[in-house]
């Protein structure tokens, strides 16, 4: 079976489809999905750049991109795409990959975030929200950010004090652990540092 | 009916009167909950979206642990937690290999567990919604918001349609309020950029409120804490950036459903938004006096 | 002994890139039986055709085998090449080493190997092949044309016009077609009813035409030259011989908001109605579903209701007891025109397998209007007159907006065509537009614009240049209803801006698609259509308009989304091969047919059960006294198709089809 | 026995090739396995295709004689329920080979070397997935050789 050239293995478009199923050769173009895209004011490339990138194997750009982080996962694009391209699915896709060649440029607060949530789960299995506002405060810097609301949610009661952890923790260590050798079995390059999931791990 | 219950983290905090709300209604309903033991987070938007099959196997190991206990069905209100839920379902049913390397992280089978949004559970018990309403809540104008998550991506979308659902004001038509025609139902409120890019969730959750309060709505109902969070919680934020200012009140569906079985409203947890529902609830006549639950006759 | 001669071509490079023909003749130059093989560049060329010629000549062939392309391609050209050199053409054969070898295998040696194995089952049934002369049957020259269209009139028109009786049958109360609603036509924007009208006048007019409208085709039977169709006239309600037309009836009528399917539901007619005003023939239908009266009958109410009607009818021509009557027709071809349907964004859907559009509101929107519609709001006839105003509110719309592509090229929809036309239509609805509200806006949507006909461009560069359409390069993600204004988000992916444009109306240039019900039909006529429900034409390039079936051709709209004058050329075309198939008295069929060994036949007659064409008849044998011996099976070879179900039924093996008898498909089998 | 047969390459060195012979209409899924070469779909050579004019044509003892000869699996093919060109050939078939699969199975043919399949003029693909599937799945079964013995020992 000939793969079309744009989605050949060695290309960013082959990966994606090698991990998604997902050809982006699909895509004719028509810009469906960023006329719904919420964030297409904010963002510089929009879903159907994204595609229109991959089709042209723009791998460093892409992978380096700041809107690839800028996406909501409201899955708008997908549910709309007359071809079924899934961009949602791909952006996804590109996002894991860019972590796994350390070629992710995430805002700061976005990455911010997400270390600090995944660590959540990986410290007490469910969410501590004054634990993970403390931990997204030291890595965004965004120290003073809505430091106000602080006693609304306490005198509302909607500030837990404590975790509650679960006992399975061990399992969502091991979770976390395969999940992060699975990446990097599947991807070309070995070295996983910047993946958010290890990261936590280590200065836990 | 007896359910598995997935609360998912917000619930056990910052949304906490969807927890509470929930808890009182099921009993007039005739549903039992039962909340899965040590389940964990579902990894909501940070786990998929940095890692695919993290996104899977956090809760796919709930799904296992809802089958090990006996659930055939997991109720799961947050919208995300669904969503997670139903995508590791997906996930496990239609694709071996995933399957597989779900069931290797997780170290068990993920057995046959299925979720259930709140949305579709309480549609399906609307006759009895409507039969148990104590305070029928006539006057109350109320504008349905599903968000993203409740109705797409459509493979796991549990509702009755992707782009044009009615579950929601079922729900509310069977609570004797009226649902309010508008178009922001769908769109998407800004999700998990809630801390760490505000200023989106506010220029989005802005255009859904004003749409709202143009669509002459008293109250808006949710079924996620996400969304809630964004609408409720920032609604002062958002206030100043709107002429007029903003103040329409904004609960869950299951508040408004209590609020119908004539629960008290303290016990729904209406006093923990952060839009005062005072005015709002003031107009809701009590239940009627001397009426025996049974005799009341909705219109 | 048999003298077998192979031929092996190499189509250019189609074969021989994949195939070493030259290793396939010689292999089969081995078999036994094979005296001559050779391989050649182009066997379909004449110098192709003269080797088998002089070989046939020179070796005196028993049996000719050319591996090439497939039979259903050039079978015919290698047999009449044969029967030129005085060989039977049922004695040769073709190996299809190109559509299902070389064309689809990379491997050389893999398809080598495969072909030399096809051509050894040819070469070893050809010896068991034995001359057949072409059966003559009888020829019924009369045409049948479903579909009264503008296909089918024209159809109709040349056969009759080539001195053919021809026998119409339309579903709808009037001839016409979906043509007849339009108002203007592309690209020389002439008014439709102008074309067409005339063209049903004298369809109706015609002294060789027989019309039959409000009818549908309930069986046919029979095969080419000799199909007997039964129609079903359904009841109109009005005696069509009294009736003379004067409307009476129509205005008398108290039912008057049904909305008319006509003007697609934006007009209202009432229950006894004429669809439009240039209606052929212009005879009303009673609408049985909101009639009060036949309602009341099929209620079986005491009291007769309404029936002002009748009252009013001076000639006596309602006759609400009227009932489906049955027509049977004999005759000799049958022209398929049943034209397209548009699809519908609404959640319901007529054909299986297609979504409607959830994120335009499923057509609940206000002043979100489809192409048809358009063209009933612009012409004349149409509810407003011809003047462009909006369905929610009668207003002139200031903006509107025009989407193509809408189901067409969408996978996700379940439509992955392109419709051909809407690029053009789109265009033209433009140039209406602003010819009539000179301040207008209109703006299209699209992704790329197809205007691939004769002056189709150039028209759609004046709607741009000159009437000032704005053409955005983009789709619309969600339409919704606004206050008074109809809400679009788009995109505009050449200026890479996301934009919000309120409109006053929006059109949606829908996907062309197959009639319901054409499944059903295409059953009865045992004609193949594709997934989409339009009909397979036999070979797009060597007979575009027949279908696989002897006798049945296709043409218009149903055999895939095609414009006006496409269908025109196209309904013509069909009728020269109609009028040249007429131009012989009888017939001559393929003597691939079934017949009994009398002498091993007993007389149990499962081949006449299995015989989907009652072929199988009655023989009685006689002995010296005259007195019937025994009563054995016998086939009609004009009847009998060759479809084989009776002899794999016959206990005794008696009955055998020539052409593909046990003897010769064991052969092929045990030269595997 | 042909002795192109006998030759066939079944020793260790080259890896076993299944051979298969398919039956099929030539109304629909020949029109289908050439709309398959018409766009150039690629699909596993093992198949060697019989026109047939109808699968109401198809004698059951063909496929037996297929077995015999050395095919190690056949494949069935004609038009969808409905749309036979001779309107009930198909009909015939599907009951024919309904009743005959026990019978194959009591002659010793493993079921799974068989496929029946319904593939319309326009379903190009499916012909290519349907001749890839059976190829793929005969070649596990390895190569079907009791009748093969049968007919050396006899």
């Amino acid at each position: 079976m000939s793969i079309p050239e744009s989605a050949a293995p060695a290309t960013l478009a082959g990966e994606v489809r090698r991990k998604t199923g997902l050809n982006p050769a699909t895509c004719y173009q028509c810009g469906k999905c960023s006329a719904g895209c919420p964030m297409a004011v904010e963002t510089s490339l929009r879903p159907h750049d994204v595609l229109r990138m991959l089709q042209f194997d723009d791998r460093e750009q892409l992978l380096s991109s700041e809107s690839i982080w800028l996406c909501l996962t409201c899955e708008t694009c997908t549910a709309r795409c007359p071809n079924s391209c899934d961009p949602a699915r791909i952006i996804d896709c590109l996002r894991e990959t860019a972590l796994n060649e350390g070629a992710a440029q995430p805002p700061r607060n976005i990455r911010a975030f997400h270390n600090a949530f995944l660590k959540q789960i990986q410290r007490s299995g469910r969410l501590f929200e004054m634990g993970l506002i403390m931990s997204y405060k030291m890595r965004s810097g965004a120290l003073f950010a809505d430091v106000m609301a602080a006693p609304g949610m306490l005198g509302r009661g909607k500030l837990a004090l404590a975790p509650s952890r679960i006992q399975g923790l061990e399992e969502i260590r091991r979770i976390f652990d395969a999940c992060t050798r699975h990446e990097s079995d599947s991807t070309s390059t070995t070295t996983a540092q910047q993946n958010p999931g290890t990261e936590g791990a280590e200065n836990a | 009916m007896k359910i598995g219950y997935f609360p998912g983290c917000s619930l056990h905090a910052t949304a906490r009167e969807y927890a509470e709300s929930l808890g009182v209604i099921t009993g007039p309903l005739d549903v039992e909950i039962n909340e899965i033991d040590d389940w964990a987070c579902c990894g909501a938007t940070s786990a998929h979206a940095t890692n695919h099959l993290l996104g899977v196997a956090l809760p796919a190991r709930t799904l296992a642990l809802a089958a090990e206990q006996g659930h055939e069905q997991i109720l799961a209100p947050c919208a995300a937690c669904y969503s997670r839920l139903a995508a590791a379902r997906r996930a496990v049913d239609n694709d071996p290999a995933t399957g597989a390397a779900v069931e290797k992280a997780i170290g068990r089978s993920v057995g046959t567990a299925r979720p259930i949004s709140l949305v579709r559970l309480l549609a399906e018990l609307a006759p009895k919604v409507r039969e148990k309403a104590k305070r029928p809540l006539e006057d109350i104008k109320v504008a349905c918001y599903y968000g993203c998550l409740l109705v797409r991506p459509p493979e796991l979308n549990d509702l009755d349609d992707v782009e044009a659902p009615t579950m929601m004001e079922t729900v509310v038509k069977a609570t004797g309020a009226k649902p309010v025609s508008w178009n922001r139902r769908l769109d998407c409120c800004g999700g998990g950029f809630s801390l760490s890019r505000t200023s989106s969730v506010v220029r989005l959750s802005r255009t859904i409120l004003e749409d709202a309060r143009g669509a002459g709505a008293d109250v808006l109902v949710v079924a996620c804490p996400m969304c809630h969070s964004n609408l409720d919680f920032r609604q002062k934020a958002i206030a100043r950036r709107s002429e007029g200012g903003m103040d329409i009140p904004v609960i869950y569906l299951s508040q408004l459903v209590g609020l119908a079985l004539g629960q008290d409203h303290v016990a729904l947890g209406l006093g923990r938004h952060f839009v005062s529902t005072a005015s709002f609830i003031s107009r809701i006549p009590g239940p009627r006096e001397g009426e025996s639950a049974a005799a009341t006759e909705v219109g | 002994m048999a003298r077998i001669g192979v031929f092996v071509c190499h189509c250019g490079e189609n074969i021989g890139r994949t195939v070493d023909c030259e290793a396939v003749a010689n292999a089969c130059g081995e078999l036994p039986g094979v005296v001559h093989a050779v391989d050649y560049k182009y066997m379909c060329s004449d110098p192709g055709q003269n080797l088998i010629k002089e070989a046939i000549a020179e070796k005196n062939l028993t049996g000719v085998v050319v591996a090439a392309c497939s039979p259903h391609m050039h079978e015919k050209t290698f047999r009449k090449a044969t029967e030129g050199a005085g060989l039977n053409p049922y004695l040769c054969e073709m190996t299809n080493i190109r559509e299902q070898c070389s064309w689809i295998h990379e491997d050389r040696d893999a398809a080598t190997a495969k072909a030399i194995d096809l051509t050894r089952f040819i070469s070893e049934k050809i010896k068991r092949n034995s001359p057949l002369a072409p059966i003559s049957i009888s020829l019924e020259r009369r045409a049948l044309v479903i579909g009264g269209g503008i296909s089918g009139l024209q159809a109709a028109l040349d056969m009759a016009d080539g001195g053919r009786e021809v026998v119409l049958v339309e579903k709808q109360p009037s001839i016409g077609g979906h043509m007849s609603r339009l108002s203007e036509t592309f690209p020389t924007l002439d008014c439709s009813q102008c074309i067409l009208t005339p063209r049903m006048v004298e369809v109706h007019q015609h002294p060789r035409i027989k019309l039959l409208t409000y009818s549908e085709i309930e069986s046919v039977d029979g095969y080419i030259g000799n199909f007997s169709v039964k129609i079903r006239k359904k009841a109109r309600g009005v005696d069509e011989t009294r009736c003379n037309g004067c409307g009476e009836c129509q205005s008398v009528c108290p039912m008057k908001k049904i909305p008319s399917e006509f003007d697609a539901g934006l007009g209202n007619r009432t229950a006894i109605y004429v669809p439009f005003p240039q209606a052929v023939p212009n005879i009303p239908v009673i609408d049985r579903e909101n009639c009060l009266r036949i309602k009341g009958m099929q209620k079986k109410k005491a009291k007769a209701a309404c029936g002002r009607c009748a009252e009013a009818c001076g000639r006596d021509a309602i006759d609400f007891e009227q009932e489906d009557t049955f027509v049977t027709e004999k005759v000799g071809a049958i022209v398929v025109a049943t034209g397209y349907q548009l699809y519908s964004i609404g959640k319901e859907q007529t054909r299986k397998g297609i979504t409607g559009y959830g994120e335009y509101g499923y057509g609940t929107v206000p002043d979100v209007i489809d192409g048809m519609q358009f063209e009933r709001i612009a012409s004349a006839s149409g509810p407003s007159g011809g003047e462009i105003v909006r369905p929610s509110d009668g207003k002139v719309p200031k903006r509107v907006v025009f989407l193509q592509c809408i189901g067409s090229r969408e996978p996700s929809k379940g439509i992955e065509y392109c419709s051909k036309l809407c690029c053009m239509y789109v265009a033209k609805h433009t140039m209406l537009y602003r010819h009539k509200v000179h301040d207008g806006e209109a703006i299209v949507f699209y992704m790329d614009i197809r205007a691939g006909g004769k002056g189709y461009d150039e028209f759609v560069r004046r709607a741009i240049e000159e009437d000032g359409a704005k053409y955005i390069r983009g789709r619309v993600s969600s339409i919704q209803r606004e206050g008074e204004k109809v809400r679009l988000t788009g995109f505009d992916t050449l200026s890479g801006e996301q934009m919000e444009i309120d409109a006053d109306m929006v059109v949606l240039a829908t996907a062309m698609q197959a009639q319901p019900g054409i499944e059903s039909l295409a059953q009865k006529l045992s004609v193949s259509y594709d997934g989409h429900g339009f009909i397979n034409e036999a070979h797009p390039k060597l007979r575009p308009v027949d279908t696989n079936t002897a006798g049945v051709f296709v043409a218009g709209a149903c055999q895939a989304p095609r414009d006006i004058p496409d269908s025109v050329a196209m309904a013509s075309a069909t009728a020269s091969k109609v009028l040249g198939m007429f131009s012989k008295e009888r017939l001559e069929r393929e003597p691939t047919v079934a017949g009994v060994d009398k002498v091993t036949c007993s007389g149990c007659f499962h081949c006449e059960r299995a015989c989907p064409y009652g072929a199988v008849e009655r023989y009685e044998v006689l002995n010296r006294s005259g007195e019937v011996e025994k009563v054995i099976a016998e086939v009609n070879e004009g009847v009998c198709q060759g479809c084989g179900s009776c002899q794999v039924a016959c206990p005794s093996k008696s009955i055998e089809l020539e052409g593909f008898t046990d003897a010769q498909i064991f052969a092929a089998i045990n030269a595997l | 026995m042909n002795e192109a047969t006998a030759a066939r390459p079944s020793s260790e060195g080259e890896a076993f090739e299944p051979r298969i012979v398919a039956f099929v209409c030539n109304w629909c899924t020949y029109t289908g396995a050439d709309l398959a070469g018409t766009s150039r779909i690629q699909m596993a050579p093992n198949v060697r295709i019989v026109r047939l004019p109808c699968t109401g044509r198809i004698d059951p003892l063909f496929v037996v004689k297929a077995f015999e000869r050395g095919a190690d699996g056949v494949i069935v093919s004609g038009c969808h329920p409905g749309d036979c060109h001779y309107t009930a050939g198909n009909y015939h078939a599907r009951r024919r080979f309904a009743v005959f699969r026990e019978t194959l199975s009591f002659l010793g043919i493993d079921l799974d070397r068989l496929t029946f399949s319904w593939v319309s003029a326009s379903e190009g693909r499916k012909w290519s997935e349907i001749v890839n599937e059976t190829t793929a799945r005969v070649r596990e079964l390895g190569p079907f050789t009791s009748y093969r013995d049968l007919v050396d020992e006899g």
